[in-house]
């Protein structure tokens, strides 16, 4: 098997969804000829054609809320918002329509769809092209979030996204479209399921959670430790809500020591609900702290782009404070 | 069929009308009705209105929490009902369109049981009243957020347009709707892919205290439609009859490939904007009264009267069935009983996520700590 | 002093602040002739006419991004948003725009503003009458937050976001709008100062912190529980951003047990970020795991209204957990 | 003073046009501009391009990280830069707008700096480059969210009018952002106020790689002004003195109290739709070349030509000039050097929070562990 990377298995994994189902259609800004801005859906309309891969009008309201209208009416929709930055123009039909359907109509309708978005930061596109709002989305009852880390976890939760019966808010860590290169099987399925996280590493000393984009300087991170002999357990939650609660609690539970990695800002996080939730279940396992090493509670920055992410450095520095704790 | 003579002009400066205030019928066309269709219109108008007030009785009585009275709206809602070809097109209303619900044949027991929150709502007591919705009927749930149903009413209507069956979708919404960046991007979206689908504007000229002074320089709200390339009909929302052949010769159009439109009926609302309001703080008796002088249901029942076969006798019995009929359903939405707590739960998502599972059971064991019935 | 409810109160303050500085005014759906759907703004537009008291098209887009032009040519505005569950279609303003105008702007341009909006449940509202969405602003660096609970604590937050320099989400408890009533001063300044909380009441043996509209189920439930001669230390966070990370620490930090209470949904919301800083910082003082008594992960209902909410009932039950613990 | 030959007629079907492209005056009114002012328009048209090709040629240099080029869009930014009076009137421009920040005077080191995120930014290097923004020159500091500036701008206008000055605002953007809910929200709210502004659309038929057709059912984006009861012009965006004669008539109309107006400008983008798009895969090279040929920098140097007072060495020097100009400055901007990786804390809010004063100590205990420059 060739070397695929993240955008490639994303248009990849489309193509075959497309094919499996002729309900799954896509639809939004330049997905059609130009195949997406990243190429998420490159040939996909010349092989299925304007009817089933839908180039939109600018309006992210127009997107997702129709999403919801074609799913009501049987269809499949994946929607693209180009950047995550710009998912709050349609926001409200996220909130308001998406993720509230089946609740207020008592289950007559639902709303199975998906809504794919490029996020985080790392690419020097200052605040407006860097956000990640995985928070705003695990805070809104209705709606599955995933924020898959690997190309292969990208096709798995994108098949079980596609073929489920929720909306499902779908996380891409766009500095690793391209960096991110695995063989990843074709033609077969895969489905990882809903809410389940991955041990992305095994260790003793400390256990790293982390998602998305913000796994590879995780996985640097452990790599470190390692040379410094010390092992890092590293759990990878790929689904944010559901998130893998039990398998969390088990490792820190048997490890005692925990560090959280995520780039959104600080306050109100993911990882706040993580940490509370640990010490909520498993406060006497503790040995030290949970730290989070995060984002800001600032705007992504331009000039600082790097700094602004949780890199190694400062991973490395939080598993030494709960270590010597 | 439509014929040559039913089909309209768009951007008019008058407001399309078929019958004139006292009944007369001022068509280039014959009305091509039968009394049974007529008369099942009729029944719907005054229906609605019975409900209407029934509503209105319920919560002065406490026994629903809120109430958007539809007065002034029947003939626009029925007559849009009665165009749709019921359970195959998709119909997206909103809050105030109970005579439109009614006339496409919610059930009664629904309906009070929805307003009710018991047992009897299909949507299982999810929300506030005034919130229709039915699988069945093609009614897409109603949500409070204003203009919020509008970008997926054009995303089925789309969809509709993919599955080429020919059905069309319509969609309902207030003047003030049209403010909303929802109500810009439905439209436009629809008008770029031409979908089937006709929206509905009931312009009552308020949104709550709002005038339409205040709510856009526009000069009414048909000529919008000039923003995404469709056609917009000025009508006459008090006239049932031209409501319904707009209605039906512009989902004909929508059928056959001709693409969306919209459509303004003027209408007024009798009551205030809902039983929280006030409307006497912002507008004149005077007003008001001289709309009531306009009242839909009397024009159109002086167009049956004219035409002949509608009497005092039809008129008595008709209103005697609705009585009845509002009577048992009442009854049977409230005997129904309340919905259990726990549902509250329910429908969230296809499978509960295991962080709800928790929420649920710590509150059953709270409840049960505090010597609380779990069950109910 | 003649008693004054928290509705009241709003109203009576704007009233003040516009006679005060000529810089204010108001703008949203309804504050005009109608005094606003709740009486908030009864009397303004009387007393200042068109000009400063805006009727607004039925956008809340519209009504928030207007205020961000208005503060930029050195106006003072006051937004109001219907329902807080209606901020959703204006959500990209706030942050987009509002939050992130001084930092994008490299401090050039400003948003001083306030954005008022009813929120909470337990007025059989619905799932869009009833919502709590603080978490999304305090998720949003650049925006203040604030909840308070009482009339005067209303009274003096509203006067320093509006004298304030920055864009402030001002969250006020609807079912406290008349059931709330104190003797308020007026015609002073009574400045509550951006960040700090307020203990309600002092004891040793659990501190409950909360905010908003659950304060009164909060304070119920320390009352409860001072019959049964347990003495609760009650914290009203009043600002959730900055929010008074001082104040918590330290009282948790002396008593070592502590209650966490809202009525937003339980998963990412302001209790996960509280809790997650308690464990963070204060890991050792603690004899039990800091507990959340929130929302439910599903959206707000309609028939179980009251069920939804925190209630004493749900708040003694985890006093009593972190206790026998 | 605007004549009444200076005034336009609203939604005409063809574009309203000053110069045809051989540089021949076609205007009803003779053009009251001296030799000054032309050739300062006619620099600033070269001086946009000229900065525009050195943006392409940083951006392939590893300098810039992006760039968005307005070559094609200078006519109508300039001319829509020199009916403004600088300074009182507001700005709300958008990425592509650097020849109009330009033509206000935006100082050149700004610029570069901007673009290079150097100290020479006056925004601090919080945004990536094409985001042009002055509180002197009263331009509001781009987003990238796009129409996201537009309620912002009718907000700045209702100030203007409640203020009484006498002032007015401009808000740019191109055809795409006519589909945002924003867009819709920003006109309506402007017209229902009758604020003074113009809004200006850039129409150059591709929001990237979507074309107009797919963007909107409507014909144009001038007849869009219907919906918010303001007129809408349609202006040859290639004609400078076009754009400059509409612009500095509805900004004279806005400011005597007659209320928003809309103004679509054709015009087109030669290079890609950025530094990062490739846009072979969706427009056919010959349409570039036609539209190359219609060069608004050339049509307007032949109407200076023609009119006598330009020559070959008024061009030679002019460019010569120009070059000098742009090199110095792109000089000045990199020699400012990189802004300080701690300013990325400042500028949030008004005083920090402390939970941010944490996160900062927290980050330079972290740096200083791993051995990195805290200063820096
Ligand atoms: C997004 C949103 N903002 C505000 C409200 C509050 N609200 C409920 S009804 C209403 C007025 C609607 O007026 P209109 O659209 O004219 O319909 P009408 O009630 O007159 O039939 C408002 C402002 C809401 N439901 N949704
Ligand atoms: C809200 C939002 N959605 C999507 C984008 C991504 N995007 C950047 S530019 C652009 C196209 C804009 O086209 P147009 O308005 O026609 O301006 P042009 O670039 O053609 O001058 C898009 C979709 C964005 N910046 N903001
Ligand atoms: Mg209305
Ligand atoms: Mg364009």
């Amino acid at each position: 098997m060739a070397l695929q990377t993240y955008v490639q298995t994303i248009a990849r994994t489309l193509m075959e969804e497309m094919r499996r189902d002729e309900r799954v259609v896509l639809l939004g800004q330049d997905v059609g000829r130009r195949g997406g801005v990243f190429l998420a859906t490159e040939h996909l309309f010349d092989a299925f054609g304007p009817d089933r891969v839908i180039d939109t009008p600018l309006s992210e309201a127009a997107i997702i809320g129709a999403a919801v209208g074609m799913a009501v009416h049987g269809l499949r929709p994946v929607a693209e918002i180009q950047f995550a930055d710009y998912v709050f123009p349609g926001f409200d039909q996220l909130v308001s329509q998406a993720a509230k359907l089946r609740y207020r109509s008592g289950g007559a309708f639902t709303a199975p769809m998906v809504v794919r978005m490029p996020a985080g930061g790392g690419v020097k596109g200052g605040h407006h092209h860097s956000q990640n709002p995985e928070a705003h989305f695990v805070h809104t009852p209705g709606l599955q979030v995933v924020y898959p880390s690997t190309p292969s976890d990208a096709r798995g939760c994108l098949q079980t996204a596609v073929r489920g019966d929720d909306p499902v808010v779908f996380l891409e860590p766009k500095r690793l479209y391209r960096a991110s290169k695995e063989e990843v099987p074709r033609d077969v399925d895969q489905l990882l399921p809903v809410g389940v996280g991955v041990r992305r590493r095994e260790g003793d000393d400390v256990v790293l959670v982390s998602y998305g984009a913000s796994m590879r300087e995780t996985l640097q991170a452990a790599e470190a430790l390692a040379q410094q002999g010390i092992a890092a357990d590293v759990i990878d939650l790929r689904w944010l809500m559901p998130w893998d609660q039990a398998l969390v609690l088990e490792r820190v539970a048997a490890v005692g020591r925990v560090v959280l990695v995520s780039e959104a800002p600080h306050s109100g996080s993911m990882l706040s609900e993580v940490a509370a939730t640990i010490a909520e279940e498993v406060l006497d396992m503790l040995e030290a702290p949970p730290l989070r090493v995060s984002g800001f509670d600032t705007p992504y920055p331009y000039a600082q782009d790097r700094a602004y992410l949780p890199g190694p450095n400062r991973i490395l520095y939080a598993v030494q404070q709960v270590l010597d704790y | 069929m439509i014929t040559d003579a039913q089909r309209f002009q768009p951007f008019s400066e008058e407001p399309i009308r078929l019958i004139d205030q006292s009944g007369a019928w001022l068509g280039a066309f014959p009305c091509d009705l039968d009394d049974a269709t007529l008369h099942a219109m009729y029944r719907h108008l005054v229906l609605a209105r019975a409900v209407d007030e029934r509503l209105v009785l319920l919560q002065r009585l406490g026994k629903i929490s809120f109430t958007a009275s539809a007065a002034g709206h029947e003939a626009a809602q029925v007559g849009t009902a009665h165009a749709l070809r019921v359970g195959r097109d998709w119909i997206f209303p909103y809050y105030r369109d109970t005579a439109l619900a009614i006339a496409v044949g919610w059930p009664l027991v629904e309906l009070f049981g929805q307003m009710m929150g018991t047992r009897a709502d299909a949507a299982r007591g999810r929300q506030m009243p005034a919130h229709p919705g039915s699988r069945d009927l093609r009614i897409f749930t109603v949500a409070s957020p204003i203009a919020s149903h509008l970008p997926a009413a054009t995303g089925t209507a789309i969809a509709q347009k993919l599955a080429g069956a020919g059905d069309a979708t319509v969609c309902t919404f207030g003047d003030g709707a049209t403010s909303e960046g929802d109500w810009h991007a439905a439209l436009n979206f629809a008008g770029a892919q031409g979908a089937p689908i006709v929206f509905v504007c009931e312009n009552n000229r308020y949104a709550i205290s709002v005038d339409l002074r205040h709510q856009t320089g526009s000069d009414g709200l048909a000529v919008k439609a000039h923003a995404y390339g469709m056609p917009g009909y000025l009508v006459d929302g008090m006239d049932l009859l031209a409501c319904y052949y707009v209605m039906r010769s512009l989902l004909e159009a929508a059928r056959d490939g001709l693409g969306p439109a919209l459509v303004e009926m003027t209408v007024y609302r009798y009551g205030p904007h809902s039983s929280a309001d006030d409307d006497s703080v912002y507008r004149d008796p005077a007003e008001v009264a001289a709309w009531r002088e306009r009242d839909p249901i009397v024009r159109f029942r002086r167009f049956l009267t004219a035409r002949g076969g509608w009497d005092e006798a039809a008129e008595r019995e008709l209103r005697a069935a609705v009585t009845r009929t509002v009577d048992e359903a009442v009854e049977a939405a409230e005997a129904a009983g309340p919905v259990p707590v726990e549902w509250l739960f329910d429908d969230v998502s296809s499978r509960p996520t295991p962080q709800l599972e928790r929420q649920r059971e710590r509150f059953r064991a709270a409840r049960r700590a505090a010597g609380e019935d779990v069950a109910d």
